[in-house]
């Protein structure tokens, strides 16, 4: 039971992960936690004897999606903004 | 199970897991330095499992994660700099987040380096703990300038938030 | 459909649905069995062609059909996006103010890039040996040199990014893949047969075109993703519609 | 060079053309580009051809082992790609429409995106390397691959005109439902992976077989999960919501691939799994997978023929109106015997010809009336005769009219099924025969009264041609092109050599053992003849009434005044397809349960 | 133990189509989505675990010093975490033409397709 501790955390954390980055509404917050899914699931591949795979994780989860997350936030949120203002004025 | 995956796991438990609630939760102020915490405990995490495998490979990941955690970091703060500006961390929270980086990497990295012996992998673990110290250095600072020089910086084409 | 009615809907779906899921689990052999009959053979095979990395032999020898399918997605993607994120002709280009950089986030980010650079390289190089491989490292690649957008702003990262080349990069990485691939036909054997000399055991040129096949990986996957960065860069910082403008600059 | 290692070059053919495409894409001129991606696609269709043509028999499968992982007793480490004839059938068909879409776009969109004048081949290339590649592989994993590839590739076509509002929403729904039933599909692949420790379809199919008696939950599990994601691209009920949505949206030439292969792909997926894996004695019994296909085939018609008849965007018509067809087709496979399928086969194909048509002639209204709504066009279309007399054989042929190929498919489709899914078939037919015909009779003939608009449902009014302007002449190749196609629907019906070639393709293909042995062991067994699809009189009765009926519907309906549609009783039914993505998220799992329920 | 990693990764597909289902921003859906996929890296690595084994890497261990996991499913996930990538781009690239053409990323407010 004791070897299983190490993997047994490590789907812990990817569940509360999950879990956490489906509740969390706002994208901005939202790209944090993805974040945290990628880097929680990259410990839990290298638990798994999977060392690939929790490089490949760690290069998209980590980096490359909450950064293309971000930048479409921004984008909508910049469109959105002028989009307020025009009808202010 | 061995000394060292034990070790690692209850980083993992300990550190990666309070580093990643506060990463999770609170203004985007405490995010980003959280965030930053987070990745250097996983690498070290990372770190000691490849010790306690026995698997000198695993510790590629510790090194990729060493420089694009950091990273990640500070295209946070450059794209949630007006988030930043307009609430600023404590100055002793980060202070203590940063504190925190520089304890727990050399904690991590000597012992191993002890274990491991001179040789490349030796070589490696320092060069890892090096960028880790670096990393975590430049993400606070990141902070602290996109805060003081925050209104200026946070204009409207850089901005993100809805004003 | 009313929000209620979705509700239900999804309630009777999801329960349906982790029903069937959790009786199919309890039918699953237990976590961490020691009957892998594939992975056994793979790992031979992966042996008997002097492949270190058995993940690297799989992915570039033995299944590597699905790897050209996987690029090609990833290829089919980086166009994709390419023509979805295209200026329209509503819109137009805005160039970004040059943003001011903290010395010690300059400093470091330029320390880092060709660190970076290097270790992706270095993953990328040791695909069939250790831990990584092409799209690993080809990631890190890319994502170095996004660095440069940190440590000084976009303008800069736009004069070492000719994106055009990216994209022929992008093609050639394809390219490349399916004429190494083709090239084992004249040779009269299958489709993407490893067909070259196998090497030393655990030696950078070991496992006949599986380094080569993951060179292919790695310039597609770097290029690809650059461009890809770029697209997405392009339309957050940069492009503007009319009417967007016109309230900026108000 | 053997048909087996020309396999492996259909798909690889397109996907070098795309690179080169993209490669050299910045310094092509438009027309270089387009005709470079038009002879890429022939090559890829005559090599094909060629495969076909060479194949030994009827009931050959010539295997090829990618990498040349050949097995050592019954075990390899490889992909297997099999180019039995009804794999290579569809790769052909698949290979011969993608030329005509390209043809029918030649200089067609109004502004390549700049520098990017070879995207949109290249898109296209890729697509049908995918859509190839599914068709021809024999490895569960490697068609999960190449379905992602071809979904992604048409989220991107579908999208592809970005200035368009419902293009981009059509394409994200399309995007988002489609990634999820690949992902259940990838979930069941780790099932079955999990109890076989295989991921060919022939090596996971043997070790089922090996632990005979009933299905237990994980067997049942894996298939549903499969499945569903194949019934996604499919557009089987309740997983069709998508299809509509994209379907009305994306270019025309888009739309001929879509309804005309990729959904038809679905159904193949479907029906080649269930006979390679599930048909043996370790998988689903035949009577439980009869029964779930052909409930689901018969909702799927009726909805679709319902919500068909309701539409007066012309594009949402036609959607509807394959949504229809696939529930035929499942029908047609739930018979589970080589009769069935082959009557399928035949149908799919002559359908491809017509739909694609109808799709061209819809195309050619949208580029020179800027509407591709039913009201909005009324007898706008005089001055289109050739178009009209198109859009009306269309219509004609989808309604059963013999001798196409679709009145063909369907005759065989019925026989086989029997009892009350003639009745089904007739009036399925007859109703989105009849929708067609009604809206060509008030578009092209200017039949019965102009009406009032309804703001409460897609209409086909404000949209934009996909040509540079208006049209003011039509272009050739946008009249040849749906010709051809509806000349090939006929002659899918009328030659004989087809007939029996589908014939034997279909016992081929419902020979769940000889598959296996083929593929494993390298041994050719000769499946039970049966005998090969032909015409029989009740048949081309049941054509010739559901095309009378096709006719009597649209003519009562344009007589009719038009304030009375959509049918006041559909309202609720109208309201489930919402365009909203939350909804279609609930009904694709909702459609795991059923179909789960409908297993056990 | 024996069937808790599969239950995890059920539980991740559900709880992203959960999220799926009830989101009010396409962002925050295409991120749901992201949480369903990762369900199926957790399955087929969980499939292909055996105790007490290592990564068939064998740069620094001799092979057959010690007991190897599945290299097959690992290989696998690679291929699904490039289309995941890949998939989240181009949905987003779609959300962000969607935001300029419907002025909106709620799925409640686009209302053009109906019926």
């Amino acid at each position: 039971m004791a070897e299983n501790v190490p993997v047994l955390i490590g789907l812990v954390l990817v569940a509360v992960a999950g879990t956490g980055a489906v509740l969390v509404r706002d994208p901005v917050r939202q790209s944090f936690v993805l974040s945290l899914l990628g880097l929680a699931l990259a410990a839990l591949f290298l638990l798994l004897q999977a060392p690939d795979v929790a490089l490949s994780q760690l290069a998209v989860g980590s980096a490359l999606t909450p950064l293309m997350v971000l930048l479409s936030v921004r984008k909508v949120r910049r469109k959105a903004r002028s989009e307020r203002r025009e009808e202010h004025e | 199970m061995n000394g060292w995956t034990a070790a690692g796991t209850a980083l993992l438990l300990c550190g990666v897991a309070p580093a990643a609630c506060a990463t999770a939760t609170g203004p985007v102020s405490r995010r980003v330095p959280a965030q930053n915490l987070t990745t250097t405990l996983l690498s070290l995490v990372f770190l000691l499992l490849a010790q306690g495998f026995g698997r000198t490979a695993y510790v590629d990941t510790a090194l990729v994660l060493s420089v694009l955690g950091p990273a990640g970091t500070l295209l946070y703060v450059r794209l949630l700099a007006d988030r930043l500006a307009a609430r600023p961390p404590r100055p002793r929270s980060l202070l203590a987040t940063t504190a925190l980086n520089y304890v727990a990497v050399p904690a991590v990295v000597v012992p191993l380096c002890f274990a491991t012996g001179p040789g490349r992998a030796l070589v490696k673990l320092l060069v890892i703990g090096g960028l880790l110290v670096l990393g975590s250095r430049t993400a606070s600072r990141a902070v602290t300038a996109a805060v003081t020089a925050g209104h200026g910086l946070a204009g409207s084409a850089e901005g993100m938030s809805d004003g | 459909m009313s929000m209620r009615l979705r509700l239900w809907v999804l309630a009777a779906g999801v329960l349906g649905t982790a029903t069937l899921f959790v009786l199919a689990c309890a039918e699953l052999p237990g976590f961490g069995g020691t009957w892998h009959p594939y992975g056994d053979r793979a790992v031979h095979a992966a042996l008997a062609r002097h492949t270190a990395n058995t993940i690297a032999s799989v992915n570039f020898d033995q299944r590597a059909l699905d790897t050209l399918g996987e690029e090609s997605i990833l290829f089919g993607s980086v166009l994709g996006t390419l023509v979805l994120l295209r200026q329209t002709r509503d819109e137009r280009r805005l160039p970004p103010e040059p943003a001011r950089v903290a010395p010690p986030v300059r400093r470091y980010a330029l320390i880092a890039l060709p660190v970076t650079l290097l270790i992706g390289l270095y993953v990328v190089a040791h695909g069939q040996l250790s831990p990584g491989g092409g799209f690993q490292g080809g990631v890190v690649v890319a994502t170095s040199l996004h660095l440069l957008y940190i440590a000084i702003d976009y303008r800069a990262l736009e004069r070492i990014r000719p994106v055009g080349l990216y994209e022929v990069a992008d093609a050639a990485g394809e390219a490349g893949y399916l004429l190494i691939g083709a090239a084992a036909l004249l040779t009269g054997a299958a489709f993407l047969t490893n067909f070259l000399p196998y090497g030393t055991f655990n030696t950078l040129s070991s496992g006949g075109t599986v380094p080569l096949l993951n060179a292919a990986i790695g310039v597609e996957v770097a290029a690809g993703i650059v461009v890809l960065l770029a697209r997405f860069l392009d339309q957050a910082v940069e492009i503007v519609s009319g009417r967007d403008e016109a309230e900026d600059e108000t | 060079m053997t048909v087996a290692r020309m396999l492996p070059l259909i798909v690889a053919t397109p996907l070098f053309g795309a690179a080169v495409l993209v490669g050299a894409g910045r310094r092509l001129p438009r027309a270089a580009a387009e005709v470079l991606g038009l002879l890429f696609a022939a090559g890829t269709a005559a090599l094909a051809l060629a495969a076909s043509a060479a194949l030994p028999s009827s009931t050959a499968r010539p295997v090829e082992w990618v990498g040349g992982w050949r097995p050592h007793g019954g075990a390899s480490v490889g992909i297997v790609l099999v180019g039995d004839r009804t794999g290579l059938g569809l790769a052909t068909l698949v290979s011969l429409l993608v030329p005509a879409a390209l043809a029918y776009a030649w200089r067609y969109f109004d502004e390549p995106p700049r520098r990017h004048a070879a995207s949109f081949p290249a898109l296209v290339l890729l697509f049908q390397a995918g859509m190839c590649g599914f068709a021809l592989t024999g490895d569960l994993f490697n068609a999960f691959v190449f379905f992602e590839l071809m979904g992604v590739v048409a989220y991107a076509l579908t999208g592809y005109r970005v200035e368009e509002a419902r293009a981009v929403q059509g394409g994200l729904v399309f995007g988002v439902v489609n990634s999820l039933g690949g992902y259940t599909t990838l979930l069941g692949i780790g099932l079955l992976y999990a109890r076989t420790g295989e991921l060919g379809l022939a090596q996971i199919g043997r070790a089922l077989d090996a632990r005979p008696g009933g299905p237990d939950a994980l067997v049942i599990a894996a298939f549903v999960l499969v499945a569903t994601g194949l019934l996604v691209k499919a557009a089987a009920v309740p997983f069709h919501f998508w299809l509509a949505d994209a379907h009305a949206v994306a270019p025309t030439p888009v739309c001929m691939l879509l309804s005309g292969v990729m959904v038809e792909l679905g159904v193949y997926g479907t029906a080649r799994v269930y006979w390679t894996v599930f048909a043996g004695p370790g998988g689903i019994p035949a009577p439980d997978a009869h029964r779930a296909l052909l409930a689901l085939g018969a909702l799927t018609a009726v909805l679709g023929a319902v919500m068909c008849w309701q539409q007066r965007h012309l594009k949402r018509l036609l959607a509807y109106s394959t949504v229809a067809h696939t529930g035929l087709f499942l029908i047609g496979l739930a018979v589970l015997t080589p009769e069935g399928i082959g009557g399928v086969a035949l149908y799919v194909l002559a359908h491809a010809g017509v739909k694609a048509a109808l799709f061209a002639c819809v195309g050619v209204l949208l580029d020179r009336f800027g509407s591709v709504d039913e009201h909005e066009l009324h007898g706008k279309g005089r001055e289109l005769p050739w178009v009209a007399g198109m859009f009306g054989i269309g219509g004609l042929a989808l309604a059963g009219l013999p001798p196409f190929g679709t009145a063909l498919g369907k005759a065989v489709t019925e026989e086989a099924a029997g009892g009350w899914a003639t009745a089904l078939f007739v009036a399925v037919s007859a109703v989105t025969g009849g929708a067609v015909l009604r809206a060509g009779a008030r578009v092209f003939l200017g039949l019965g009264s102009r009406p009032p608009g309804s703001p409460e449902e897609t209409t086909g009014e404000g949209e934009e041609p996909e040509t540079r302007r208006l049209l003011a002449r039509i272009p050739d190749s946008m009249l040849l092109v749906p010709t051809v196609l509806l000349a090939c629907a006929l002659a899918v019906g009328l030659v004989p050599g087809l007939r029996t070639a589908v014939g034997g393709a279909a016992d081929a293909f419902t020979d769940h053992a000889g598959y296996l042995a083929a593929v494993l062991d390298g041994r050719t067994t000769e499946p039970a003849p049966t005998p090969a699809p032909h015409w029989t009189t009740p048949g081309v009765v049941w054509g010739l009434l559901a095309t009378v009926l096709a006719g009597v519907l649209a003519l009562l309906a344009v007589q009719r005044p038009v304030r009375g549609e959509p049918v006041r009783w559909t309202v609720p039914l109208r309201r489930l397809h919402s365009g909203h993505v939350g909804d279609y998220v609930a009904w694709f799992l909702a459609g795991v349960t059923l179909l789960a329920a409908l297993l056990v | 133990m024996s069937v808790l990693p599969y239950l995890c990764a059920g539980w991740l597909f559900l709880i992203g189509c959960y999220g799926l289902a009830t989101s009010r921003n396409l962002i925050h859906a295409v991120g749901c989505l992201a949480v369903c996929q990762s369900a199926t890296y957790v399955l087929l690595l969980a499939v292909g675990y055996r105790h007490g084994g290592t990564a068939p890497v064998f740069s620094d261990i001799a092979p057959g010093s010690r007991p190897v996991v599945d290299p097959v499913v690992q290989a696998l996930t690679l291929t699904d975490i490039v289309i995941g990538a890949t998939v989240t781009a181009l949905l987003l690239s779609l959300v962000i033409q969607i935001a300029k053409r419907h002025r909106t990323v709620d799925p409640d407010e686009l209302s053009e397709l109906r019926g």
